[in-house]
């Protein structure tokens, strides 16, 4: 275990900024692009159900 | 002419010119793609004299010394040790027994006049343990006959 | 020999339009002149500074310049008709599109070379600099347009053409661009830049024997 | 090659004597599409020398599209285009036939000379300043000859931009494809192309043509195609 | 010249190629891909994390900042690699006109972009640190930069035309104009970045110790499963909205 503490492990010696504000950056690109698939899907679903519809 | 032809030349024409295009890379690449020349090839004297180019190696551990801006060291590629003078401010990551690029002209005297020195940390990751500085010195040449293929 | 005449007449035309619309040229003359005269403004008037400035802002004006007759090169002729004669040609669209980039790059080319030793003066840059710089922008100007020819020609019937022609070519011109203002800076260092030069004139080389017929293709999928 | 048609001609009526007297166009299962959805599709018919093929359909049915194929502008999505010779021998497009769309296809900074000479060697047709003269001459529009394109009239603009079928027809391949040709235009000039269009079939020609204007045409034989 | 689809489809019939270029018949396959995507990704994350954070030793230079490598260059290798697939897809669509094949090089596009921003906003984060510097002009960042670019020039060129199917010719003819400039490119900026901001002395051995090695590879197999996974999404998502009137998405989308 490379870690004494919890603290130990968000500080990362020091640099806890860099390397958690990469891993953060990853996370909210991550969760965007999750969240931008699924609009895209019920938006797609939705308007081929309307096109059903409407004919 | 017919169509055919006419396309033959064409595509003939192309070749003529990629052919061209590849000519002048590799002119180019003789001219100065050399990255840096080490202190071995310095010594055999495969680097031009007067002319500006750069010089690759290690810095000699108790080599540098200081004198205001004016800073001397000699790098080494531990077969060969060729002496640097350069006045200006060294990079952070300059330190003995590391790697360094300067840039600059070659004396009559053979000493080496840096007008940029570059120095950076090697970029390997692993809990402490040195490759020996023989092995870098010839990674370093291999690297430049790789660079001068390219 | 129709190829002949078909590329004489598409050559001819382009320096004919040349001729009649001084504003197709002196348009980017002028764009240029303003872009080399703001730096300064902005970095002080230092010559040392602006020596070291100088030589990258005169490239980039030169490059966005000659950006700006993009649109020219199909877009116009889009509008009024004339592009199907060129299309509907039995002759290869490539080679028809080959003698319109060269008319334009005589014309524009020129124009910019002739201008870039001028505006170096701004920059107090020395003579065999300036020199060396305008040879690096006449070898440039034609590679930007056959580059750029392929984005004009994919973009003759999208939407957002100019901004959109940007984005796809500022990226693409990096080669060009590093080689051709590090001619100049090499000549300012006081070395050789015959290695650039070469470079310059390999990629000049290629985009030659390439943007053609990817030009061409680009045409038919857009005009499609 | 072409060069003794045009030394011959006197104007159409003297043309007669030269025309070539079978070239023919033949459509089979013609189908094109935009945006991946199906404009038309199945479409063939035949059309010989002397024929006038009306595209008949309502907007959005693919008559552009069609002419565009026609013309080698466009790409069928499937079945083929063949445009044949008297000899039989097979024909580009651009040898075969002129099209004439929407626009004018002409330069608003250059003359008129300057503009048809460009399409005329665009089209493979050797067009000497004669055949020119005598083009614009019988679309009476010889005096614009070195007037700026930008500086004429609705009308002119039309006129002198129909010359180039002319040239086409000079050079001894007559196909046109005109779409929408009667679209603005005044109707003595609108009589004198439809005049213009029956002079041309009579002579040999074939011509392609969309309208929504009922023009009357003097055809030899009409076909017609519906979309 | 351009062959249809129909004419390519008899001249390969039966081969397995072709009965997957049908967009109805990759839908529950790509499904299939993409449920296994998003489980290997968590699965592999989960592991790959756990080794770079807790097994992994600190490094002798760097300190604990290193662990940036475990996101940073796996985003990185996807960047080249998704661009290198989208390229590709993109040259087997206008060759030979598969519709499968346009929609497959729009699905990666957003994630090989996506990958890219992490690669360069990591890697300026480790820069700092390390380099003493977010940013450096060097040969590998300015062309992931440069890749960034013509993510975002192919996404724009395929949106900018109504008619869907010139803006798929259109970009893929624009993403294959940009896989021959990237390695030219590449060397470019390679050689201008050494000539004018001096060249590192590359590393001897690149013996990364083995656990090390172990995390980092974990983690880039964990991109690969979420990059597919992700992009058979967007492909599925890019399949109902074109084949909208198919009567299989009916029952395939309830």
């Amino acid at each position: 275990m490379n870690w004494e503490s919890w603290s130990a492990f968000w500080d990362m010696g020091g640099r806890g900024f860099f390397v958690w504000g990469s891993y953060g950056a990853l996370l909210i690109a991550v969760v965007a692009e999750l969240l931008s698939l699924r609009s895209a899907r019920k938006a797609a679903i939705r308007s081929l159900h309307d096109d059903h519809e409407t004919l | 002419m017919t169509t055919k032809q006419k396309r033959l030349a064409l595509i003939l024409g192309g070749m003529g010119v990629l052919a061209a295009a590849v000519a002048l890379v590799l002119t180019a690449f003789n001219q100065n793609l050399v990255f840096f020349f080490t202190p071995t090839q310095i010594t055999s004297k495969e680097a031009p004299i007067g002319r500006v180019f750069r010089l690759g190696g290690m810095v000699e551990t108790g080599s540098v010394k200081r004198e205001g801006v004016n800073v001397s060291f000699r790098v080494t590629d531990t077969a060969q040790i060729v002496p640097v003078t350069y006045s200006g401010i060294l990079p952070d990551l300059f330190k003995e027994g590391k790697g360094v690029v300067a840039q600059g002209t070659l004396g009559d005297d053979g000493v080496f006049r840096a007008k940029e020195v570059l120095a950076k940390h090697d970029e390997n990751y692993m809990p402490p343990e040195a490759a020996t500085a023989v092995e870098r010195a010839t990674k370093a040449r291999e690297m430049a006959s790789k660079t001068l293929k390219q | 020999m129709s190829l002949r005449a078909a590329t004489g007449a598409v050559f001819r035309r382009e320096m004919q339009l040349f001729a009649r619309r001084k504003s197709d040229w002196a348009n980017p003359i002028v764009f240029f002149l303003i872009v080399c005269s703001l730096f300064p403004f902005a970095v002080g008037s230092e010559s040392e500074k602006l020596k070291l400035i100088g030589i990258g802002v005169i490239f980039v004006g030169a490059l966005l310049a000659s950006m700006l007759s993009l649109p020219r090169l199909f877009e116009e002729d889009a509008r009024d008709g004339s592009l199907e004669l060129m299309l509907a040609s039995s002759e290869p669209l490539a080679v028809l599109i080959l003698a319109r980039i060269t008319a334009l790059s005589l014309g524009l080319g020129a124009a910019l070379t002739v201008a870039t030793p001028v505006f170096a003066l701004f920059y107090a840059l020395p003579f065999d600099v300036a020199g060396m710089l305008a040879l690096s922008v006449a070898l440039a100007v034609p590679t930007l347009l056959l580059i750029g020819a392929i984005a004009a020609a994919l973009l003759v019937s999208a939407r957002g053409g100019a901004i959109l022609t940007a984005v796809l070519v500022l990226p693409l011109t990096i080669p060009t661009l590093i080689f051709g203002a590090g001619a100049a800076l090499r000549v300012l260092n006081g070395q050789s830049p015959v290695a650039e030069l070469a470079l310059q004139g390999a990629f000049l080389l290629l985009a030659l024997a390439l943007c053609p017929l990817a030009a061409a293709a680009a045409l038919k999928i857009s005009t499609d | 090659m072409y060069c003794g048609y045009c030394v011959g001609l006197g104007g159409l009526q003297g043309a007669r004597g030269f025309v070539n007297p079978c070239s023919s166009l033949r459509l089979e299962a013609l189908a094109a599409e935009r945006g991946g959805k199906a404009v038309f599709t199945d479409v063939s018919v035949n059309v010989e020398a002397r024929t006038l093929l009306r595209v008949l359909g309502p907007n959005g049915a693919g008559k552009t599209t069609l002419l565009r194929i026609l013309a080698g502008l466009g790409a069928p999505s499937a079945g083929s285009v063949q445009w044949r010779a008297p000899d039989d021998s097979e024909r580009s497009p651009n040898e075969a036939a002129m099209f004439a769309g929407h626009a004018n296809a002409m330069n608003e900074a250059l003359t008129v000379a300057e503009n048809l000479s460009y399409a005329a060697a665009l089209a493979g047709i050797d067009c000497t300043p004669m055949n020119l003269r005598r083009a614009l001459t019988q679309l009476g529009v010889e005096k614009l000859i070195n007037r700026r394109f930008g500086s004429l009239s609705q009308g002119q603009r039309k006129r002198a931009s129909l010359a180039r079928l002319l040239l086409r027809a000079q050079a001894g391949e007559r196909a046109w494809l005109l779409d929408e040709p009667f679209v603005a235009l005044d109707t003595d000039t609108q009589a004198q192309l439809a005049a213009l269009i029956g002079e041309e079939l009579a002579a040999g020609a074939i011509v392609v043509l969309t309208s929504h204007q009922a023009v009357a045409i003097n055809a030899p034989k009409m076909q017609e195609l519906m979309l | 010249m351009a062959r249809t689809e129909q004419q390519s489809n008899d001249k390969f019939a039966g081969r397995w190629f072709w009965r997957y270029a049908a967009p109805a018949a990759f839908y529950p396959l790509a499904g299939k891909i993409e449920k296994i995507g998003w489980v290997l990704a968590v699965v592999l994350a989960a592991i790959g994390l756990y080794m770079g954070f807790f097994v992994a030793p600190t490094d002798a230079t760097q300190g604990e900042v290193y662990r940036v490598i475990f996101i940073h260059v796996p985003a990185a290798w996807m960047t080249m690699v998704i661009y290198l697939a989208m390229a590709f897809w993109a040259g087997t669509g206008l060759v030979l006109g598969t519709r499968l094949s346009f929609m497959m090089s729009h699905a990666l596009a957003p994630t090989g972009a996506i990958m890219a921003v992490v690669a360069l906003w990591t890697g300026s984060l480790w820069g700092r640190p390390t380099w003493g510097t977010y940013w450096v002009w060097d040969a590998r960042i300015t062309s992931t930069l440069i890749l960034f670019f013509l993510y975002v020039g192919y996404m724009a060129l395929s949106a900018a035309f109504d008619d869907k199917k010139k803006g798929d010719r259109a970009s893929a003819l624009i993403a294959l104009v940009g896989a021959i400039n990237v390695p030219i490119i590449y060397f470019s900026v390679k050689w201008w970045t050494t000539l004018h901001q001096g060249s590192s002395v590359r590393p001897g051995s690149s013996s990364m110790a083995t656990t090390m090695l172990w995390a980092m590879l974990i983690m880039t197999f964990a991109f690969w499963a979420y990059c597919v996974a992700a992009a058979m999404h967007r492909l599925r998502t890019q399949i109902i909205e074109r084949e909208a009137g198919a009567a299989w998405l009916d029952g395939a989308t309830k």
